[in-house]
């Protein structure tokens, strides 16, 4: 933020303009950045999901569109969707069934200001950077719930009510497995619980604690029901509700539910990679020589693991996912942060 | 317990309602009143030694112009005519509707099979479905497909074809439909001959040399 | 509460043995063809489109009967020696690839070719004509179908058993060879 | 709420109401375009959220009336036809009615010509049952067993098309016979080599990925319990009446062709993961019917004598003597029958199909009722049914 707030002085000239003018003018071309950033994510995830389930699946996947695998795939794919006609129903209700993507889409880019992505750039470096992650990342919610009532669709209704079942639930555990670390770190910054896992791997918050070792998992699962992937994609479960609260949707309004979906997906890997893998230091020490490619990698390689759960295992049951959450994974979290601090106090960590 | 055997009992305890029992042919069937079957179906369920807990079919016959010689020379059904128009004749229906049911028991393991005709036009017998669920669908389907109807039964509606269908497809007399409601059922010749006919060659000469298609 | 922590681990190592299973497939090679360019190798029998040889077609009349969707249309003029083909069409809107034509064909001119991925964009389109009557027509008498070089098939020999369809007895060649040489 | 008193047989609808609250139960049309109807089924179904209260099923979207068509066209032609009533396993239905045809006819149908019967009726079985276990994993939100079980029917469709010329639709059987003999020695030998490999690796592969996955046992066990009183009642047959726990497979119980001649077993829904008759226990026979049918087609290829492989000529015309008679088989789906009633002519008099999905779907009337929303997609699943069968 420092650094761009300097480069756009410097070009207009120190005096020119007021640190008000200054400050918002940076403020946009993070944005842009940012969307852009997330629309590329997108992009490239939607390809590459699409080529791990081929290869899982013994098929090639996308093999045509831009000659090597199909790398282009998905920019044809976006490229079709923008040129795709824009339908809303007659008897939805037209300013919530326009407003609704925009919501979704709007709680994933607002989270990604506070993810710390070197030493020295940070777009919000927030003090409690890891609470307005969660905190802003639950608009979705509301957006899901916007898209599926207005829709005016019984299956878009079903979609909606079980997906805001499951994400305001899974908040839950999501956050409790973060909290054995903030006793660690003692600050919600985000930047700061990155600095506190320096000097390789072993310092990884993965590995110092069991309790955060177990955390971890629980976090894992709980980041594929908050971004509504398989086996917990119960918002859409596509052989049971068609295509759950975006049924309705086309065109570029699909796209945005689409594209929220997958800068949802890397964002819960990259707060993974953030808060239990040691963020931007490489696993050896003293080779950090591009934090931000590290922590991207990171993040990547968490993004394929979830894939590589979505595509092997059934999906659960709407009851059976709130007795896995209330029932196992919010008791196993909170066991998780006493026995944390209880090892923490026993080795003198704290 | 053969099917013989099956059949003394129904006469036994039916009197008139067991019509006959016809023991030559493929399969021996014994031919009941229609106004009996009911009863007689909740017999055959529950009687000890009997137990047909299973209906394993239930066909709606028409038994129209049916060639009794064995010689194959039953009316034909009318279809469609090479310009894709529904055919008809004058004639009109005749002969008995009926219906086959055919049993099985699965502690017994042995079969049963029984027949009822009704007449066309009164085509009503009472319904098995209150005996054997699987009845429910089948019966439907003989009132959907041939027209019989079935008193008692919980939910008589046409299965396989629309509500507002006119006719019973399986009747023998049956004209096919040259519109569905709005919708024109001819479509569009595509046999057409792109060739206009040509007068004979007199000369007869020859033709070119066949060539590759 | 001991079934509790069984569903527990049960969960996660059912999951586990099944993530194994698909991750061995990544190195695999995929089964799949990539179709325009690599093409499956169909069997001998295999049952494409219909394909008549009017060569040896003389206007029987067997597959349009036989076929149970009445696809084949044959149209002929003339009587006895003076017998000409005029129309053979095959729809195949309508053909459902029964090859019950090929069977019942005395000539062995009416057979199942390799093709199936044709595409038309009218469904007029697919109904093929394979004569044209006014550039030719193809005579249907034996006789005449000597006389003017085409091919004329061979009954069957009497003492074969009668199961056996007189299709499967190919024509001799040398028939056959004659035959090209008297067109020529 | 008109439904109050309607039977629940879920533990799942038996919530009370609160009392003084009016709610209305919601109408929804599952279908005919729905990705879990396996066609084009339409489920009009009265729910109170997830809760499902009255399931009334409605058919006829592939109604083409075959049986009004088998009146007007050959007995040789309309095998053709039942070839597309389960288009997933054709070959068993072209057993069904050929053994209907020569039920009436008394043809004796040669010895290597009833081999070959059984041994592509059983690969197509087991083609028809990969397909079961493929949509029912993806029911159930498992994608890559689907893919799996495709690669394996690849095989069998590979097979089938080097002895029948089809790939989906084979029209291989004639009444008296089947149409070809073996193409080659090699064929054989690589039916011998396919169901070992299925046998040994593939089925195994399909219990750790899905029959055995915690998520699936948990969405399946307790699930669409038919119990062997409804499965009589309503008629069912094959996978479906077995999977209640009642050992009844035609092949063993009204035998037909040469099937007596081979030693398998019948598998039975045991309740092992729950009650028996579950969904979970349906799935599982058909799992286990695929390694039987590996077993019979080894022991039918080895035992195949040889001689001619149809007792009528291709060519001739079938004539059937007056009569009628039912016979029924056991297709992938259940039992299968034909009854058929000859004048004596070329062209049956009246050919009823008694189609096994048809009737074991009646049953969704019954047990539908009281389920959630996602369990009757389950119960569908299960059910396995065609929809080319159930309209015909």
């Amino acid at each position: 933020m420092n650094i761009l707030t300097e480069m756009i002085r410097g070009w207009f000239g120190p005096d020119k303009m007021s640190d008000q003018m200054v400050l918002i003018l940076s403020a946009v071309t993070l944005a842009t950045l940012m969307f852009v950033v997330m629309a590329l994510c997108a992009l490239v995830f939607t390809w590459m999901e699409r080529k791990v389930a081929g290869f899982i699946q013994s098929r090639y996947g996308p093999m045509r569109t831009g000659r090597w695998h199909g790398w282009a795939q998905a920019v044809a794919d976006m490229l079709k969707i923008l040129g795709k006609e824009d339908i809303i129903p007659a008897e939805a209700n037209r300013f919530f069934f326009s407003f609704a993507p925009i919501l979704v889409l709007l709680g994933s880019l607002l989270a990604w200001a506070a993810i710390p992505w070197s030493p020295n750039f940070v777009s919000a470096d927030l003090d409690l950077g890891l609470f307005y992650i969660f905190a802003v990342s639950s608009l979705a919610i509301i957006g899901i719930l916007m898209a599926g009532w207005a829709s005016n669709n019984k299956w878009a209704l079903y979609g909606a009510a079980r997906g805001a079942a499951q994400m305001v639930s899974y908040e839950i555990p999501l956050a409790l497995a973060c909290i054995p670390v903030v006793m660690y770190t003692g600050s919600l910054n985000t930047s700061d619980i990155v600095i506190a896992q320096q000097g390789g791997v072993l310092n990884w918050f993965l590995f110092r604690n069991p309790f955060i070792f177990v955390a971890f998992f629980m976090y894992f699962i709980a980041s594929i029901a908050e971004t509504n992937r398989g086996p917990f994609d119960m918002p859409e479960t596509e052989s049971e509700l068609v295509a759950g609260y975006h049924t309705e949707y086309t065109g570029m309004r699909f796209a945005f539910f689409f594209l929220s979906e997958y800068a949802n997906l890397f964002l819960v890997s990259l707060i993974a990679s953030m808060v239990f893998l040691g963020g931007w230091w490489s696993p050896i020490p003293g080779t950090d020589f591009a934090p931000a490619l590290t922590f991207i990698i990171k993040g990547v390689l968490m993004v394929l693991l979830n894939m590589w759960v979505r595509w092997t295992l059934p999906r659960v049951r709407v009851d059976q996912l709130m007795y896995l959450c209330w029932k196992v994974m919010i008791p196993v979290s909170l066991t998780c942060v006493v026995g944390a601090g209880l090892w923490m106090m026993w080795r003198g960590q704290a | 317990m053969e099917q013989k055997a099956i059949y003394e009992k129904l006469v036994e305890k039916f009197g008139e309602g067991a019509l006959g029992f016809l023991e030559e042919g493929p399969e021996p069937v014994a031919d009941i009143a229609p106004q009996k079957i009911a009863e007689a179906a909740l017999y055959l369920r529950d009687e000890a030694g009997l137990e047909f807990d299973q209906l394993m079919c239930l066909s709606g016959l028409d038994w129209d112009g049916f060639d009794e010689n064995g010689k194959g020379k039953s009316v034909a059904i009318l279809g469609y005519d090479v310009g894709g128009q529904p055919e008809t004749s004058d004639r009109v229906g005749e002969g008995d509707l009926g219906v086959a049911y055919h049993l099985y028991s699965h502690g017994q393991r042995h079969k049963f099979t029984m027949r009822v005709r009704v007449p066309r036009t009164a085509p009503t017998l009472p319904s098995v479905a209150g005996v054997w669920s699987t009845a429910g669908w089948h019966e439907r389907e003989a009132y959907d497909l041939v027209g019989i109807t079935f008193e008692g039964h919980p939910d008589l509606r046409r299965i396989l074809l629309e509500e507002e269908w006119e006719g019973h497809p399986l009747r023998k007399d049956y004209v096919m439909p040259d519109r569905w409601g709005q919708v024109p059922l001819d479509g569009k010749n595509l046999a057409k001959n792109p060739f206009p006919a040509t007068e004979p060659d007199p000369s007869g000469s020859a033709p070119a040399a066949p060539t590759e298609d | 509460m001991a079934r509790y922590f069984v569903d527990i681990w049960q969960a996660v190592s059912s999951a586990m043995v099944g993530m194994s299973i698909t991750i061995k497939h990544i190195w695999k090679k995929p089964v799949t063809l990539q179709y325009p360019e690599e093409r499956q190798v169909l069997s001998p029998r295999f049952r494409g489109f219909v394909h008549n040889d009017m060569n040896k077609c003389d206007a029987c009349q067997i597959c349009a009967r036989t076929c149970p969707v009445d696809c084949i249309y044959i149209e002929t003029e003339g009587k006895g020696k003076d017998r000409w083909l005029t129309r053979y069409a095959i729809d195949y809107n309508k053909c459902i690839w029964c090859s019950m034509c090929t069977e019942g064909c005395p000539a062995n001119s009416i057979t199942m070719s390799h093709d199936y991925d044709h595409s038309v964009y009218f469904r007029e389109s697919l109904v093929y004509e394979y004569v044209d009557p006014t550039v030719k027509k193809i005579p249907c008498h034996k006789e005449k179908r000597i006389e003017l070089g085409y091919h004329v098939m061979v009954k069957p020999e009497k003492k074969k058993p009668v199961e056996k369809p007189a299709a499967e007895k190919p024509a001799p060649e040398s028939t056959e060879a004659d035959d090209k040489g008297e067109t020529k | 709420m008109a439904n109050q008193e309607t039977k629940m047989n879920s533990g799942w609808a038996d919530q009370d109401h609160v009392p003084g609250i009016k709610s209305e139960l919601m109408e929804l049309n599952m279908g005919p375009q729905h990705p879990a109807t396996h066609g084009v089924l339409r489920l009009l179904l009265e729910t109170d959220g997830e809760i499902v209260h009255k399931c009334t099923p409605v058919l006829g979207y592939l109604h083409r009336c075959a049986e009004k068509i088998a009146e007007g066209i050959n007995y040789k032609q309309f095998v053709l036809y039942t070839d597309r009533f389960d288009y997933l396993a054709p070959v068993c239905c072209n057993h069904a009615y050929v053994t209907a045809v020569e039920k009436l006819m008394d043809v004796e149908v040669p010895e290597r010509a009833e081999h070959l019967r059984v041994i592509t009726a059983e690969l197509s079985r087991i083609a028809s049952h990969l397909i079961a276990l493929a949509t029912f994993g993806l029911d159930m939100g498992a994608w890559t067993p689907l893919l799996y079980c495709f690669r394996e029917r690849e095989a069998i469709l590979d097979l089938l098309e080097r002895i029948a010329g089809g790939r989906m639709l084979y029209n291989f059987f004639v009444p008296g016979g089947v149409r070809y003999d073996v193409p080659d020695e090699k064929w054989t030998a690589d039916v011998l080599e396919f169901v070992t490999m299925l046998e040994t690796k593939k089925v195994k592969d399909y219990n750790q990925l899905l029959s055995y996955n915690k998520i699936f046992i948990e969405r399946l066990a307790d699930v669409g319990v038919i119990s062997q009183q409804d499965a009589f009642d309503y008629g069912s047959t094959g996978p479906v009446l077995r999977g209640s726990g009642v050992s009844f497979d035609c092949r063993k119980d009204d035998p037909y062709s040469v099937y007596p001649k081979f030693d398998f077993e019948v598998p039975v829904g045991r309740g092992e993961m729950g009650t028996v008759g579950d969904c979970w226990d349906r799935y599982m026979v058909r799992v286990r019917e695929i390694e039987q049918s590996c077993r019979i087609i080894r022991q039918a290829v080895d035992t195949m004598p040889g001689g001619e492989v149809h007792a009528i000529g291709l060519t001739k015309p079938v004539k059937l003597p007056a009569g009628a008679a039912y016979s029924r088989t056991e297709s992938s789906k259940g039992e299968l029958g034909h009854y058929i009633i000859s004048d004596g002519g070329q062209m049956p008099f009246r050919n009823k199909v008694r189609s096994p999905s048809f009737c074991n779907l009646q049953i969704i009337e019954k047990i539908g009722v009281g389920q959630m929303v996602s369990d009757l997609v389950a119960f569908i699943g299960s059910l396995d049914i065609v929809l080319g069968e159930i309209d015909r």
